[in-house]
Parts: C-alpha cells; structure tokens; sequence
C-alpha cells in the first residue's frame, strides 16, 4: 500500500527536483500554499506566445508535494497553453480518484496515480497545479506574483481526510 | 362529483399499507439494561422520553471504537488517525441521512440539542438579531428552546414573541399567523413536545414562517427517536437533537443546517480544529462545518450514534411511530379507565403518540413515581424542564409515562397496575372502577 | 559556612526518594488497543499527547453504566436515575480531588479542554473584561488556550498580550514580569506544552499575576496525564482539562474553580439543568456547579473519567513523571547520535518529559509520519495547533513523538529504527552515524 | 426500603392532616416554597406571648411534605418558641441523616427518620418547617405574609441528589 504513495520515481523526483534552476526572464509565476500543513511553493514560467518554453519549481513541502512539482516541471515545458490545461485537469482527475483522459500521456506524472488512494496527501500532490493555474490565469506583466492556496482544489470535506486542523 | 372523487381518487388517498408490526419483545432482548434480573422485579422503563436505553449494537460500537479506532481525528498521517477520522465522518454522513440535510457537510456535531440550539441563537442569533427584531417560539417549548431565546433577546435587544397552547395541548395556529410579521427572523418550534407528546405541525409552520423571511429552528429532541426528522421536508433552517434519546450514547448530539443557514453562521466556540490559520494577532476560520466544532470531539459518541441511526432505520420510522401509537392509546384507554386522573395533550392517540403525561387525584406525581419504583416501574415526575406548560395547565409538576420501541403490552399494563396499587395505599376505599387486570 | 549549609541541609534538599519504577510492559496488557494483533506489526503509538489510549478498566466502564445504570440524572425518583447520578456525582468528586479543588461543586464537566476555556472566556470574560484591559497568554499555548482570548479581546475591547517564548522552548520570565500591570486581568496559560514538553512555572506566575489582581487559568490538557494538576498548589482560579488525554474517554472535559472565581462566574450555555425557574418571561439560575451546565451532560464518559482517574491515582504522579523522563532522555540522546536532526525545547529532559518534537533533514515531517505508520509507529506531523509557536521557531510543522505510561524502551527503539529507515529511503547514502539497534 | 419512607403513620398524616381547619385570628404567617419541585405550604401561628396557641397548616404537595406539616402542627401547639426551635433543630437533623437529640421526644414526628435515605425527598419533609421558621422570624402584625423556599435549608449541593431540574 504504501508503496503505491513512495514510487521509486517519486523518491527519484523529490532528491532531485527538476525545474529547481533559477529562470533568466519570468513571464508568469504565482506562490502557493497548502493551507492544511503551511508548505510552499512557487511555480515561474518563461512563454514564447502560447507556448511554455522554460519552468521553474521551487517547493519548500513534503516528498509527494515537491515531486508533483518537478514532474510537473518536466512534462509541461515544450506545451501550449490548452495542451497544459488539458494535462492539468487529467493530472487533477486522476489524483482525486476519478480516472483520466486515456488519450493524454501523462509521462513521470503516471507515479503519482497511487496518491489517490492517500486522501491527506492528495493536496500535497495538487499544490503545485495549482499554482501554475494561478500563475497562467495573471495577465500581469512579468514577475507579478500572485498567491493561491489548494483551497479551492482540494478533495471536498466529508472524506476521511475531512476537517482541518493539522495535528493537536 | 368532481371527477378526483371516484375510486382512483379514494385509492389515492389511501392511508399508506400498515407496517408489519414491530415486535418489542425481541427488540426487547437488544437492550442488556432490560434483561431479567436475578432478585429483582423486571424492570419496566417507562422514561424514554428523558433517555432511552440502549442496545447492545451501540454499546458494542463505542467499545470497538476504544478498542480498534481510538486516536484524535483529523490530518493523523497514522492508521489509528485514519481509523477514527473515517468513523468521525461517517457518523457524519449518516446523521444527515437521518436528518434530511443536503449532506455531511451539512451536519455539526454538538454535545446535546441543548448547545445545539445555544449554538443557532449565540452564533447565528449573535450576528443576525438587533433592536426590534422578533422571535418566535412557543409555550411548550423544553427550557432548553426557550431560555436560550430569551438570552439572546435580551442581550440583542430584540423581541420573544409566544405562540399559546390550547387547552387540548396543541398549538394556537391562528395566534401564531398573528404573531408573523416584518420583524419576524426566526421561529424556534419543537417537533413534538416532552410532555404532552403532540406532533406539531412544523412544516406548514416553517412554511409559513419562510415566508415571512423568517428562519426556522426545530427541536427534534423527541421526534429523532422515532427516526422522524427530516429538514428537507419540514423546511427547516436548523433542526436540533440528542443521540441519548434515540438509543444513542450521552455525549452527542447533531445540528443539521439548510444550504442558507450554513453559509451564515459565524463561529461559536474557538479554538483548535475550527481555525485553519493563527497568529498571535487572529486567526482564520475553517471550511463548515468543522468551524463550528472546537476541540477535540467525542468520536466514541459519534460512532454510537451511528450505530443507533442504522438500529432505528432497521426498524423504520413507520413501524415505530405505529407501535407508539398503540401502546399510547392502550395506556390512554386504561388510565381513564381508573377515573379520577387527569390525561394532558390531544385526546388522540396518534397525535401524541409515546408520550402519557397526567395527574390523579390524591397521588402526587412525587410519590407516584417512587411508589412505581418499588414495582420495577420507571417513569418520571416532575417538570419536565417545560415550567411554562406546566403553568399553562395549572399545575407544577406532572407524572409522566414515555414508552419506546422496547416496551410491550404487558409493560403498560404493568404500569397501570402498579398506578392502582399507588393510589391503593395513599387514597384508600373505592375511587373509580378496578380493572381486570 | 552558613549554619544551614551542614549535613542536615544536605539531607533536607536531598529529591524525594525514587518511587518504584512504572512497569510499562505489564501497565501495556491494561490497554486492548495495543494488544498483539496476528497480520500486523505490534503497535508502537506514540502518540499519547494528542490522545491517550483507553485501559480496559475505562472501557468497562462506560459498558457498565449503559448495561446497568443509563438513565437521564437529576431529581429522577427511579433507580436508575439515583443510579446515573450517583455516578455522576462521584466522578465529580473524582475530578475534584484530582485537580485540587476544594470540592465537588468547585467542578464542571465540560466536552474538553477547549470549551472549558471558552466558558471563562465567553462568561467570565464577558462580565469583566472593559475596554483597555489586558489579558496575557503566551507564545506557546494551544490554538485552544489563545484563539478564545483573542476573540473575547476583540469583542470587549481589551488587550491580549503575549510571553515570548526563548530559543530553548521557555516562557520568557522577565518579559512576562514586565508585561504584567494594574490592567491585567487575567493570565492564560498551559501548565505543559503540547509541542515542547515544556513544563511551566505556573505557580510562581499565578502568584506573580494574582499580586498584580488578575485571575489565573491553566491549561492543564497535557499535565492531567501524569496526575500533576493541583489548583490548590498553583493558586490558579480555573483548570481546564480533557479527559481523552489522560485515559479518560472522548466528550468529557474538566473546568475546576477556585472559591472566588466559583462566586463570580455567571451563566454560559442556556437550557435544562442549568435553571431553577423558568416562566415565559425569564429564568432564575440553578446553583453552582450545575449553573454552568446545560442540558443532558455525558454521564457515561463522565464515568469513564473517574475510572481513569482512579488508574492514574493508583500509579501516581511520581512514577508517571520519571517513566516519562527516562524514555525522553533515551529518544533525546538516540536521535541526537543520528544526526542532522533539530530537537526543540529544553535540553534537560526533566524540563520537557514526554514530548520530543523535532525537524529532521530531509524528511518533511508528513512523509515520516507516514513512513513510520508502514512500520506500526504511530507519530503526529504538523503544526500540533500552536501554530504560533511554529512561526516563532520557523517551521511550519514538527514530527511528534510522545510518551506515555504504555510506552517502553523497545517503543523508543523501533521508533528511531523506524526514524533511520525513513531516512534512508528519502535521503540514501550516509549521513550521521548509524546507532547499533 | 420504601416501607421506610411511606410508613403507615405517614400515610396516616397524609390522609387526615392535622392543622387543616382555618385559624379564626393569626400571629404569625408564611408562605413556603420548594424551588426543586414548586409545591407550596402555607404555616399560620396563634401566639399567647412566648408559647404556640394553636398551627394552621395548608400543604400543597406530596405525601412527605404534607404529612410532615400535619405532625409539626400537632407536635408544636402548647410549645413556648424556644421550645419550637430545639424540635425544629432535632428534626432537621434527623432529616439530614445527622443524628438527634435523644433527649427529646419527637412524637409522630419519628416516622420520618427514614426520609433521611431518600435524598430527594429531605427537602419535602423540611418544606414545613422552614416555613415555620420564617414565620416565627417575622416580627410583623398579624397576617403579614412572607415567603421563603427550602433553599437555605437542604443538604448541599454534591449528595447524590445533586443539581436541580425536576425532570427531563
Ligand atoms: C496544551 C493543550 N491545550 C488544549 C488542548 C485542547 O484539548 P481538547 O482538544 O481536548 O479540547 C490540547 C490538546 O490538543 C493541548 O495539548
Ligand atoms: C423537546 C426537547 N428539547 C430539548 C431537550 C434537551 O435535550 P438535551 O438535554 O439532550 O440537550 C429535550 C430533552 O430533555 C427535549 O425533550
Ligand atoms: S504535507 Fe505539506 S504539501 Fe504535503
Ligand atoms: S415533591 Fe414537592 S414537596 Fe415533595
């Protein structure tokens, strides 16, 4: 069971984070936090039009949260926009459980299926999707930063990891 | 004749099929309280309505709890936290079943419908009354749907206005429509009364009241244990009730909240699980409804009442409501058959069903119960926190019979013969007719 | 030489002497949940300070009273309601002689910790507390014992002041001095930290606050457990406490009152219980401690209380703080030789038993809460709701372990193991020394 | 247990109370209360200096309570006030399980020495005589009314009579 969570790719992306090498120029970037636990992370992107040429993830969290993140920042960089926000919805549908697109390769990010069976740690792996939503919904000019929280995302209350708190 | 009136029409209007009747005897035997004791008269509990008793399925579940579950809930990363915020939110979704809220988010637990009320008119009253508002609630409302409101009142400044009982127990309607205005904000009206057993008609009363734009709180502290409570239905903004009178543990009770009222209710107490951020300066508040739940809850307690809703929804809310009614109108027939008492509330058995409240001539309530007691009988005597009502009738205190899905013929007439022998040794000498039993 | 400083006032500063070690392994049987389970690995929980596991003696208990004694309590001329509130009544007794109250009806039974707190905040507070008078916390204490006063602050117009707390997990005394002034009303804080272990001088800073004229609340939530509550020897005017976190069950809570403040606490929730007369028009209040308590109280868990307290009395105070002691000066030194680990608060583990936060490199403190759990060891991760106190020490959560009277050495054992493995598996290759266990 | 509480001489009381015809003139007068249950007594005194002429005694309550005002009345007519309050002092302390002065003769008052192991009825048989009390207190002319509860008078708080209500 708890090998579904730590898949050796996680491990893989959590000691080395990809996307953690400071951007030259930033077009887009946005902070964001996982209310539920306090962590962190910042999510830059470089745009060429539509499309995103280069991604920086910064994560101050746990293994499952910096992950998702480095993944992350593997697999959107070369993408249109729409082809990101495809991917998004995939990525968010499959860690709450619902399935996915079959038709989307999802790459690296196929590991995190496993979250979905951890309903505490689903927002750890959402975190970093959406912040770079955030990110990509500012029209501001470069380097206006914006913060989101997974609120809005998260799994809705009443599953077993409803309520809040964050330990007693 | 109208063309509804044929026989399409009478079908239609067709009481629903009687429930196959429930059989109290071997409900009985899920009640270890009630066994037989070796030395002891039988025990004939005849106090539901105070609490009832509980069955071995309820008792079990809270010994699993401690046994297998046992953690403090929410955000645990460890199997035992998971375990007991799994049990935590499920009883969750199981009182918004039991209780026609939209879902478990929908749903507060509390310690009792006493702060559950409290809850609704510090919180909601606290944000929502000013000068010259009103209230409504009514002459038989339980102490604890009444002094809240006179609180909040007082200290809002607004107004506690008084719906009146008639003489045969049940509400006035028409002072009622009167007592409906602009300033109304909120009804506070319990589903069926402690004392008297009358049902009120809540949701033509609620209807009437939303109308008005006015919110409505229910009292279901006495409905719940029939499993008749439904905020859908009824129309209700808050409907307020105990687990220990539904077979359930001490210790827990449910506020079900409308999709309205839940998105205006401010905090009520403070503290850990019910904020999401603090600092030394403030803090913020988490999602509904763990924002109206500070501190650690009671999970064992919760999981009981699980266990209780499924034990009543086994039985279902027909058969017991039918086999109140029956035993009501045996109890009803039998003690007016003894002349010289006095029953209060509507003189129809189905329309107070479980509950026998009364005065006899000679015997006062006091000594009535505990001479019953001597017999293995348990009812209760007193005031039955509805000073009011009791006023209203002229009397201070009553004796009161509450019967229950464990209760059987045979305990009624138990009771019956035991009020006889009561009123044997304190009025002796003929007074009405004996029964043959 | 001073004439005291002689062999005899070597003897007379001599410790008390060692009380009989705490047999962990056999008081482990007491508790059913930490029994051998076939198909999974023993559990090592150490988690006890988010709540304690349940000996069976509590368990039974609460059994007892619902298959033997259930019945709604007060004035209830049955068997079984003399029966509910003997027992009621005796557990409040229990709490009376566990917390140094003066008596019984210096006691009220509350849910927890967190609405005893609300009591004095909301009642209390809301009767003395004006504008520009300053009530003083600390940086340390539970969301519980802060987010209240925060919030009666705002609503009265006074002032919450705040003790810092120093690098190593200490109230900061001078500071409190100079914080205390003719406003100060009161002073709210824990006798333990929840996260530090750190066990306050709060009778020094009651008798500091009381000369400066305020009252004094400690949160006794983490002291309770090792028996170390005394309102007396403090010189406290109210003690909160939760029974959950001291063998106890869920749902019942302790607020023990000192003689002056018992005189001037007015009414917190409304209800039944809690009045004496009631007409349409207003109530009249029913006599301390029931005043303060409204509605159906929990009586089974209030039972369940004394049971615990009963088994806590009968290891003692002392025994339980040395067992405590010992294993965090064993886990302290353990995970010190890991390395690359930061514990927080004091150094000396007499000054903190029981607790042992700390951040360890690496390994985000949710990931090894969770590691862990895969190898049976049960430890908290997060903010422990002092978020306050994480800021101060800049962390945004800690990994927990806590000890109790359960635990044993192999607990602390196969926790570091546990810690060790965790490590490996997020942060391979060598770091720090491995320990030869 | 019961045949303690409701002994025959009790019940006898309680069937024909004494004290019940109305006094033609009255000295002293009160009115009393049991805040636990709201029955109600009513004590009227003619006095002849320090000595009781003759007790009206009117008892709206239950057996324990009306029989209790029925014996004092009978006990206490021909009794000088100093007198009065020695019984009172006796029986109150028999009531609370305390013992009494064995130098004096309680009379019928005796049978309700076993009210004492009925915790939630001592606050009945003492509703008479706290009334009384009050009566004697009053320094008032004829006929004024006072009214008084047994509140001062019953065991404390923390018996296993605790707490007030009066049902649920
Ligand atoms: C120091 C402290 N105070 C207060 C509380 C609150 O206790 P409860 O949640 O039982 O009300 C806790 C427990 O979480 C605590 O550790
Ligand atoms: C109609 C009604 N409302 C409210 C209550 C209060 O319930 P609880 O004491 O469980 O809070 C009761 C029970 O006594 C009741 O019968
Ligand atoms: S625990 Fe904070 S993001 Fe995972
Ligand atoms: S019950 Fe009222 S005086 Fe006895």
């Amino acid at each position: 069971m708890l090998d579904d969570l730590y898949r050796e790719l996680i491990l893989d992306h959590y000691r080395s984070p990809r996307g953690a090498a400071p951007l030259e120029r930033t077009d887009r970037r946005a902070e964001g936090q996982n209310p539920l636990c306090g962590d962190e992370c910042t999510v830059s992107l470089r745009l060429d039009g539509e499309k995103v040429l280069q991604v920086g993830f910064r994560g101050r969290g746990c293994s499952i949260s910096v992950a998702s993140g480095s993944m992350m920042a593997g697999e959107i960089e070369g993408l249109s926009l729409a082809e990101v926000r495809r991917l998004e919805a995939s990525v968010k549908s499959m860690l709450q459980g619902k399935g996915r697109d079959p038709s989307l390769d999802l790459g690296d990010l196929e590991a995190l299926e496993g979250v979905a069976r951890f309903p505490v740690r689903v927002k750890c792996a959402l975190l970093p999707w959406t912040t770079l939503l955030e990110a990509l919904s500012r029209k501001d000019p470069a380097g206006e930063r914006a913060r989101v929280t997974t609120e809005q995302a998260g799994p809705g209350p009443g599953g077993a990891a409803g309520g809040g708190g964050g330990g007693i | 004749m109208t063309p509804a009136a044929g026989p399409e029409a009478a079908r239609r209007a067709a009481p629903p099929p009687e429930p196959p009747p429930l059989d109290a005897a071997r409900r009985k035997a899920d009640f270890p309280i009630l066994a037989p004791r070796p030395g002891l008269p039988p025990l004939v509990y005849l106090d539901s309505a105070a609490t009832t008793q509980k069955p071995r399925s309820v008792i079990q579940r809270i010994v699993r709890f401690y046994e297998e579950e046992n953690a403090n809930v929410h955000r645990g990363l460890h199997r035992l936290a998971e375990a007991a915020t799994r049990a935590y939110e499920e009883a969750r979704a199981a009182a918004a079943r039991f209780s026609g809220a939209a879902g478990p988010d929908h749903v507060v637990f509390t310690r009792n419908a006493t702060e559950a009320v409290n809850l609704v008119a510090r919180a909601w009253g606290g944000m929502h009354l000013g000068p010259g508002d009103e209230v409504i609630a009514t002459e038989m409302e339980h102490h604890s749907n009444l002094v809240p409101w006179q609180e909040v009142c007082r200290s809002r400044g607004a107004i506690l206005r008084i719906v009146p009982v008639t003489e045969d127990g049940r509400l006035d309607r028409e002072a009622f429509r009167r007592l409906l205005g602009p300033r109304t904000r909120l009804l506070a009206v319990s589903a069926k009364s402690n004392v008297l057993g009358t049902v009120n008609p809540v949701a033509e009363m609620a209807a009437e009241a939303r109308s008005a734009g006015a919110r409505v709180l229910v009292d279901a502290a006495q409905a719940a244990p029939t499993a008749a409570v439904d905020l859908r239905a009824w129309g209700a903004d808050f409907v307020a009730f105990s687990g220990h009178k539904m077979c359930g543990p001490m210790g827990i009770g449910v506020l079900a909240l409308s999709g309205d009222a839940r998105s205006d209710l401010p905090p009520f107490l403070f503290g850990g699980e019910m904020v999401r951020r603090v600092t030394l300066e403030g803090a913020t508040w988490n999602d509904p409804p763990w924002l109206w739940e500070a501190g650690t809850p009671s999970v064992a307690d919760a999981a009981g009442l699980q266990a209780a809703i499924e034990y009543l929804e086994e039985i279902g809310a027909p058969a017991l409501h039918a086999h109140e009614v029956r035993l009501t109108a045996r109890c009803m027939e039998m003690l007016a058959g003894l002349g010289g008492i006095r029953i209060f509330g509507p003189r129809d058995p189905s329309a107070r069903p479980g509950i026998v409240s009364f005065w006899m001539e000679d015997v006062h309530p006091h000594d009535l119960a505990q001479l019953l007691d001597a017999d293995g009988v348990a009812i209760r005597a007193g005031h039955h926190c509805a000073q009011p009502l009791m006023a209203r009738h002229g009397v201070v205190a009553t004796a009161r019979a509450s019967f229950y899905l464990y209760n059987t013929d045979e305990d009624v007439d138990a009771f019956v013969r035991a009020v006889l022998r009561s009123r044997e040794m304190l009025a002796p000498g003929p007074k009405g007719k004996h029964l043959g039993i």
